[in-house]
């Protein structure tokens, strides 16, 4: 399989996060490039979910910036992450409880609907156009997660699996470049891990998408990233390949345990 | 299966959501006293109802037993509060964490406690939860919403011992869990089964952990139990093998190799 | 100056009011999550039962006191209130456990009308007396210092000090007893509260229960006050400003919120009234709690509003 | 088809102003029941009469009115409050039927030329203020007395309160008097502001224009601060016995107007007592009969029987008048003292004529004053001042003519 | 077996995305709009339209714009009667200041004023979120109340702050009739409420739901909460303004705040979550609930006590009003917490599967 790894696109420069008393990260540094699917790992409570959380501007590091294609940015704002074409997915499932699988899919798209209020109210012409193309778009996605049967359904009724599917959905139909995904295979059986590791290869093959991926499943870090950053209490203690990961002393010691 | 010393039975269950969805299509399984039973099953299989049907928890989700029996020690319990339940000696640790929010760590741990009223007896609790879960003591004052999911879902398992309970439903409870807290989650369930003799009923996608300490499972598809066993013998059956363990036909596949075509499985031809 | 100071505690009296109020509120947010639209309602019920039983009660007995017929309506309406909790846990809280804010609110709506209809049938819509010995005529202090002195009203004082006492002593049963923590727990989420052994129903019924008598107090007070009829239902809307300024999650906000409401209010009506024409207070004491708001979402001593991802 | 004339009833038995509403709303009904009773209704025509529960609400109020208005032998609307009147008084021309807004509504509406289906009898908030500043100004020695004294006018935050104000305003530049307005959120329940303000400008007078707990609340508040409730004037609707009952000696020496004397003695209350209490056909309870707001309820039930009786007299005696026709006789009522006699009102209520013009009819109230445990009059009957009224209801009217691009009605349409 | 979806392919996303996808939705609603456009005003009487239909209409629209912002956008509102306020008088003084000023743009204009009083007032949900939002914007409420009280200008000038309107015309025609009257507020409703519909279930609807159901989550995949919030706010008291301005003009014909006061807002939130937060059809279903079970309560329990050989005074049937009404709401949340509109959902399901149960 040959795959282009690209340039540097997201390079986390000294970042530090702190909660009162809790250091959450503490000047982590690694960069991301093109195309590569890159794995976050470290034991529960490490800063994983907190990186991404600076990404998307949802958290504000008080140390470090974030450079995005070479734009730095101390802050990032959560709208401007969008524009760029960060997606993500979350791991406590955000999806919008309320909503249809395909309305949540939607959603994703909604920064590229250009039609304005009063167009929309009408409904006429160009925005019911746009609509279509969009749901084109969406019943694709829908398609490759293979959740048909489940369009009309209220995400909230759906199983904790079928969820997590979902979320990956609205991220995809962003159209990312880079998708930063937390756990999306906690609370699947084998058989439901490998059809999510196909999606995410999928994508990344397809599209080119770049993969920024949190997961406790050694396996599938393993198997699928390229490279693998360590976070522990908030410090990073490893980065590498998946290879020179496994060997590290103090990620064996931090985190695998002895046996991986 | 003797039924000699079965603690908790259920018969030929249905369970319905919202008078419309059939979940349960008569799901009948058996928790024999100081056992650990697991529950497999993929996605949507009606794991996590077929314990809040024990635990009473469905009505809050207003879904309904509407045919079968649950028997807890020869005493139906379908009509019990999951108070009561608590009351006698079981514990559920439901999916997906739900530790209170506003709750510290300890406090969250505290209330676990709710239905004990001896104080050196809870505080001896708190130590050995703390001492199982060295994480959560280092995170004891902080709301429980602000800590890390693994840290939540600490929380959880940890608020359940709390009660003493004699027998858990635990749901996913490896679910987010770095691997050696994983590891530890099911050596503390073995080391409270063997020493506590506290009897488990699991549900858990971490097919291959779950068969390891089980003694007994049943695998669940579309709301009915479609093969129990033995766990050993679950384990080495090829299409556990191959659907739940990912090691059919011998090796371990890579999961950048998985095909998208797939064999199907037997019980559904 | 004199006056100043007079409108100054004329507002940190009217506020102790409200927060009497107010702390019905938080009693029920606080244990169940729920805002509790019938509060008002269960002012006016436990002040109509009060009222009544004690003009009922010298007729019943023939014994005429005023503190014998005031006390034993007191201890009866109680018995009401905890009726009337009892009833509504049975009959409404343990069908909707775990259900969203909106559908509980909507349920204690459903509550407020039935409290209201059920209390004018069994005690009438006409104005009654409470009569519990309150003095009704100002006294004046430093009179030496300033011309006329200040005027101090002792009623509103007894109510202060009533209020303040309910306060302390709920704020301990919340923070120090098991209960109280299981209180707190329930509010988060019933279910887990649930399936840990916490038994929702006995905790409502208390819940309720403490609510009733707060009711019943601030019905009481108020009631001798204004008279007892149905307006006492509005009271509610004054209160409201005071919850969420001091939290809806925090009794010793309720006191807090209440005294920045009521100065805030009196100063602004008299000071600012008079260039507008009057009658601001009302809205002034919302945009008060608002622009509080701006700085804390979760009103001064509220529980943080928690949104994580 | 029996021959009957139907009365809808608008009243509030619930709600936050349904201690007043009650005893109003048992006295009109009471005064029906006792005339079906004792003549056996009008000429014959019996007297019917169907309640709706407005609770002073103005859109349930209109509900009630679209309910009752089709009903065969529909005789006329008493909305009981202003707010209703407001919202019928445009509908009323379209369907033809009077509204009777006794002491309450929109006092242009005196004006019978630009209003042809209003009748503000027996008073309106502007003669209401106009008489209470004559009585305060005799009280003082002459009107002219009241130059450089302050009066304050508290008063019910809603169209309501605030009719009085022009009024008063004209009759502080004539006077030299200076007016501060306080205006109480509905339904006044917290006052504390205004009476501290009240003790801050010390004015030589309160005038009180409230409704429901506002009323006694005021009472209480004053009591708190120390203003003397002896200064305090109220107007006619804050002047009965829910408004004072439960204040007990703290109103001790409180003024209102009244329009009508209250008790049991008058012959009419008798005759209630007798006819409609004694068959036990009561409404209410036997002791709130010839309270003041009952009897107000009786007044004005009254008046809109003697309306039927005179239109009858034009249209045909015995015959179900059209509400139309009633109207007429609305506008044609001529009560000398001897008809009121004759009806038992002796002593109750002045006479009271009206005409096309004049849709009032008589302009004259009492002061009372509050005991302790009764009211008792202090005043005798004063008029309110016609040359000082007339030009303002005229002005008025014209106003209100001319944004709607309405005309008068011309002599010939008095006619008919 | 009448209702039933199979058979039914839809081959277009078009088709797919029609406002009633299901066939025989889309005739129920053809049908319900000839009946009500046609079969209504040959049947009902003058007292079921002035007291019934007209109010109960024009109370629909106003729970449809609450519904936008409470139901879809999720920001609970206690605003309401002061947006329909604002409306109401803003319609009254386009409507006499402006020489021959033509009803339907006042109309529109009143629903203009609203939306900027509702931008305004929806400043604070960028900060302020839930009960505490919802017992801020009662500010609006307390405020808009003694503004139209206190600032004479509003209300041309008449010295009790009462005002009203009269000889209303539309295209040269006169709304005088109760048929017309009906019509107009019909007619003002369906443009509505299907402009309505076209945006909840289009981009800026999503954006309202996802910003209700998790606004962190709806930030990072790019929806500004600003916009959504003030779009919502501006939608949503523009519907509402309108409703105000017709309560005032067509309905009550002369009005004074308190027609506007409060209560209005309460009522209007609890109908749209007794009727269904987020759901169109709730509105109505809640709108109807809240206006008419009163009236018939009030009607029919005199009645029902007489077949008893009981007579209930007036204050009693109003008592017991209020009790059975409160009883029916408790009821209805216990038979399904979600509205009456997801009742009425799971009544199609059912129907869907009938004659099986399941
Ligand atoms: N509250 C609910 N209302 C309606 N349907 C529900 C509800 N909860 C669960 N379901 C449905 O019941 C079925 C079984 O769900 P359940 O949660 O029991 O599965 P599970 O085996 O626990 O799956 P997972 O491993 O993903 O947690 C699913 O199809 C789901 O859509
Ligand atoms: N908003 C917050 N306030 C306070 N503390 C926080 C907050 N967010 C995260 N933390 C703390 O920061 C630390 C890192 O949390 P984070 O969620 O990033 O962990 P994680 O690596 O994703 O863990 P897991 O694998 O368990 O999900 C934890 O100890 C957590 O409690
Ligand atoms: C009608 C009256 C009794 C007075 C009342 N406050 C009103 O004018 O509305
Ligand atoms: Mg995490
Ligand atoms: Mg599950």
């Amino acid at each position: 399989m040959s795959k282009e790894i690209g340039d540097v696109i997201l390079d986390v420069k000294n970042i530090s996060l702190s909660f009162g008393g809790v250091k959450a990260l503490s000047d982590i540094s690694f960069n991301v490039k093109e195309h590569e699917i890159r794995a976050i790992i470290g034991p529960n409570g490490a800063g994983k979910s907190s990186m991404l959380n600076c990404i998307n501007g949802v958290y504000l590091p008080q140390q470090g910036s974030i450079a995005f294609r070479g734009q730095t940015f101390k802050h990032m704002n959560s709208h401007q992450v969008a524009v760029m074409g960060v997606a993500r997915t979350f791991q406590n499932l955000a999806l919008f409880k309320g909503m249809s699988v395909l309305d949540n899919i939607m959603s994703g798209r909604n920064l590229k609907i250009k039609s304005n209020l009063l167009l929309q109210a009408l409904r006429i012409g160009p925005a019911e156009k746009e609509e279509i193309r969009h749901r084109e778009a969406v019943e694709k996605i829908i398609d490759f997660l293979e959740i048909q049967a489940f369009r009309k359904t209220p995400v909230g009724q759906l199983p904790y699996g079928l969820q997590k599917r979902v979320d990956l959905g609205r991220a995809l139909a962003m159209e990312p470049q880079v998708l930063l995904l937390d756990e999306p295979m906690a609370g699947m059986n084998v058989e439901e891990k490998q059809d999510m590791c196909r999606f995410v290869l999928d994508v990344n093959d397809e599209f080119g998408t770049t993969v920024v991926l949190i997961e406790h499943d050694m396996g599938v870090v393993m198997d699928i990233s390229d490279r693998v950053v360590v976070l522990d209490y908030g410090r990073k203690i490893g980065d590498g390949t998946p290879d020179e990961v496994r060997n590290n002393p103090d990620v064996i010691k931090a985190y695998l345990g002895v046996e991986h | 299966m003797s039924d000699s010393n079965i603690v908790l039975n259920v018969s030929g269950i249905e369970v319905i959501y919202n008078h419309v969805i059939l979940v349960l299509k008569g799901v009948s399984l058996q928790v024999p006293e100081g056992k650990i039973v697991a529950i497999l099953g993929g996605n949507g299989a009606g794991k996590t109802t077929t314990l809040r049907a024990i635990s009473n928890l469905l009505q809050g989700e207003r879904g309904a037993v509407t045919k079968g029996s649950i028997e807890l020690r020869g005493e139906r319990i379908e009509n019990l509060t999951p108070a009561e339940l608590v009351r006698r000696g079981v514990v559920q640790v439901m999916e997906g964490r739900h530790c209170f929010a506003h709750l510290t760590i300890e406090e969250n741990l505290m209330t676990g406690a709710y239905t004990r009223s001896s104080k050196t007896e809870i505080a001896a609790n708190l130590e050995k939860v703390y001492a199982y879960f060295p994480r959560l003591k280092t995170r004891r004052s902080s709301q429980a919403a602000y800590t890390s999911g693994g840290e939540q879902q600490m929380c959880a398992i940890g608020r359940a011992l709390m009660a003493n309970p004699s027998m858990v439903l635990l749901d996913e409870p490896s679910m987010g869990l770095a691997p050696q807290i994983v590891e530890e989650v099911f050596n503390i369930v073995q080391d409270l089964n063997q020493k506590e003799k506290v009897t488990f009923l699991l549900a858990e996608q971490n097919t291959n952990m779950a068969l390891r300490y089980a003694d007994y499972g049943y695998i669940m598809e579309s709301g009915r139990v479609v093969m129990d066993g033995a766990a050993a013998d679950l384990a080495s059956n090829e299409d556990v093998k191959e659907f739940y363990l990912g090691v059919g036909g011998g090796e371990r596949k890579s999961f950048k190799d998985v095909k998208s075509y797939k064999r199907r499985k037997r019980w559904l031809a | 100056m004199a006056f100043f100071l007079e409108t100054l505690f004329g507002g940190l009296m009217a506020g102790m009011r409200y927060s009497l109020v107010a702390l019905g509120f938080v009693l029920i947010y606080k244990a169940s999550g729920v805002f509790n639209f019938a509060q008002g309602a269960m002012v006016l019920f436990g002040a109509l039962a009060m009222a009544r039983f004690s003009e009922w009660i010298p007729q019943w007995t023939g014994i005429q006191g005023l503190a014998f017929a005031n006390i034993l309506a007191f201890i009866m309406a109680g018995a009401v209130m905890f009726l009337v909790a009892w009833l509504i846990e049975r009959l409404v809280l343990r069908h909707l456990v775990n259900q969203e804010g909106a559908t509980l609110l909507m349920a204690t709506l459903g509550i407020a009308y039935f409290l209201e209809g059920l209390g004018q049938t069994l005690f009438g819509s006409n104005i009654y007396k409470i009569d519990i010995g309150m003095p009704k005529d100002p006294v004046f202090i430093f009179e030496k210092v300033f011309a006329g002195g200040i005027l101090i009203n002792q009623e509103d004082l007894i109510a202060a000090v009533i209020a303040a006492a309910l306060v302390a002593t709920l704020s301990i049963f919340f923070q120090k007893t098991s209960t109280g923590r299981a209180l707190r727990a329930v509010a988060d989420d019933h279910q887990a509260a649930q399936s840990i052994g916490i038994p929702l129903n006995r905790i409502w019924f208390i819940v309720w229960c403490v609510a009733g008598v707060v009711a019943l107090v601030a019905g009481m007070i108020w009631g001798s006050k204004l008279g007892v009829q149905f307006s006492l239902t509005t009271v509610a809307l004054r209160a409201l400003p005071v919850v969420i300024l001091g939290g809806l999650t925090s009794v010793p906000g309720a006191i807090l919120g209440g005294l920045i409401i009521g100065v805030g209010e009196k100063l602004s009506e008299v000071y600012l009234g008079p260039f507008v024409g009057g009658g601001i207070e009302i809205w002034f004491a919302y945009v008060l709690a608002l622009g509080f708001l701006l700085f804390r979402p979760q009103g001064l001593f509220g529980e943080k509003i928690i949104d994580r991802v | 088809q029996a021959k009957e004339q139907f009365f809808p009833l608008l009243s509030y038995r619930t709600g936050p102003y349904a201690p007043n509403g009650i005893p109003w709303a048992n006295g009109k009904q009471d005064y029906i029941k006792m005339i079906n009773a004792r003549d056996g209704g009008v000429n014959g025509v019996k007297l019917t009469f169907e309640e709706c529960e407005t609770g002073y609400a103005t859109d349930r109020g209109v509900e009630c009115y679209e309910r009752l208005k089709g009903r065969a032998g529909v005789t006329l609307f008493d909305p009981q409050s202003t707010g209703i009147t407001f919202a019928l008084t445009e509908k009323v021309p379209n369907d033809k039927i009077p509204l009777i807004t006794l002491g309450y509504g929109l006092s242009i509406s005196q004006d019978g030329q630009a209003f042809k289906w209003n009748f503000p009898l027996m008073g309106s908030y502007w003669t209401a203020a106009d008489i209470l500043i004559q009585h305060i100004g005799k009280k003082e020695g002459g009107l002219e007395k009241l130059k450089g004294k302050k009066i304050t006018l508290v008063y019910h935050d809603s169209p309501f309160g605030k009719e009085p104000i022009p009024l008063l305003q004209e009759r502080a530049k004539m006077h030299g008097f200076e007016l501060q307005m306080l205006p109480v959120t509905a339904p006044g329940v917290e006052q504390k502001s205004t009476w501290l303000q009240v003790r801050q400008s010390k004015p030589d007078y309160v005038l009180l224009w409230g409704w429901g707990v506002m009323n006694s609340t005021a009472l209480k508040e004053a009591q708190a601060t120390g203003y003397p409730r002896e200064k305090m004037y109220g107007v006619w609707w804050a002047g009965a016995e829910p408004d004072v009952k439960d204040v007990g000696e703290g109103a001790k020496g409180y003024h209102a107007l009244n329009l009508n004397t209250s008790g049991q003695q008058p012959k009419v209350i008798q005759d209630i007592l007798k006819y409609v209490h004694g068959a036990s056909q009561g409404t209410g309870p036997k002791d709130e009969v010839g309270s003041v707001l009952y009897t107000r309820g009786v007044i004005i039930q009254m008046l809109g029987t003697e309306a039927v009786r005179r239109a009858q007299e034009r249209f045909g005696k015995g015959k179900v008048m059209t509400a139309e026709q009633v109207r007429w006789g609305l506008e044609n009522l001529a009560l000398d003292q001897k008809k009121l006699d004759a009806l038992g009102f002796a002593g109750v209520m002045r006479p009271l004529s009206t005409s096309c013009a004049d849709h009032m009819g008589s302009t004259t109230a009492r002061v009372q004053t509050w005991t302790g445990s009764k009211w008792e009059f202090v005043s005798d009957f004063i008029a309110a001042d016609e040359q000082i009224l007339k030009p303002m209801v005229k002005a008025g009217a014209d106003k209100y003519l001319a944004d709607k691009k309405m005309t008068r009605r011309t002599a010939a349409d008095c006619q008919s | 077996m009448l209702y039933r979806e199979n058979g039914q392919f839809k081959t277009s996303y078009r088709s797919d995305q029609q406002i009633f996808p299901i066939l025989q939705d889309r005739l129920l609603v053809i049908a319900f709009l000839v009946i009500a456009f046609a079969i209504v005003p040959m049947l009902a009487s003058d007292y079921f339209f002035r007291a019934i239909l007209i109010p109960f209409l024009i109370i629909s629209l106003a729970a449809l714009g609450v519904n936008i912002l409470v139901g879809y956008c999720g920001q609970i509102s206690l605003g309401s009667g002061a947006f329909m306020a604002v409306g109401a008088y803003g319609a009254y003084n386009f409507f006499v200041r402006v020489p021959n000023m033509p009803l339907l743009p006042a109309l529109i204009l009143g629903g203009l004023c609203a939306t900027v009083f509702g931008i305004f007032f929806g400043l604070p949900s960028l900060r302020v979120k839930g009960l505490y939002l919802a017992v801020a914007t009662l500010a609006a409420q307390f405020f808009s109340d003694w503004m139209f009280l206190r600032i004479k200008w509003f209300t041309n000038n008449s010295p009790s702050g009462s005002i009203s309107v009269n000889n209303l015309q539309v295209f040269g025609l006169p709304i005088e009739s109760a048929v017309s009257k009906y019509w107009l507020c019909l007619a003002i409703l369906v443009v509505i409420a299907l402009l309505a519909k076209n945006l909840v279930r289009g981009a800026i609807g999503r954006e309202w739901m996802a910003i209700r159901d998790m606004d962190v989550a709806a930030a990072v995949i790019g929806i500004r909460p600003m916009y959504a919030k003030l779009s919502a706010f501006a939608v949503s008291s523009f519907i509402i303004g309108m409703a105000g301005a017709l309560w005032g003009f067509v309905y009550l014909g002369a009005w004074e705040p308190a027609a506007f006061s409060v209560d209005f807002s309460f009522r209007l939130l609890f109908m749209v979550i007794i009727g269904g937060l987020g759901s169109i059809l709730g509105g109505f279903l809640g709108a109807a609930f809240v206006t008419l079970l009163p009236i018939a309560l009030s009607q029919i329990l005199p009645k029902l006590a007489g077949l008893f050989g009981l007579e209930i005074s007036t204050a009693g049937v109003s008592h017991a009003e209020l009790m059975i009404f409160g009883g029916l709401i408790v009821w209805f949340l216990i038979v399904e917490p979600h509205g009456l509109a997801k009742l009425w959902s799971v009544t199609k399901q059912k129907l869907r599967l009938w004659p099986f149960p399941h």
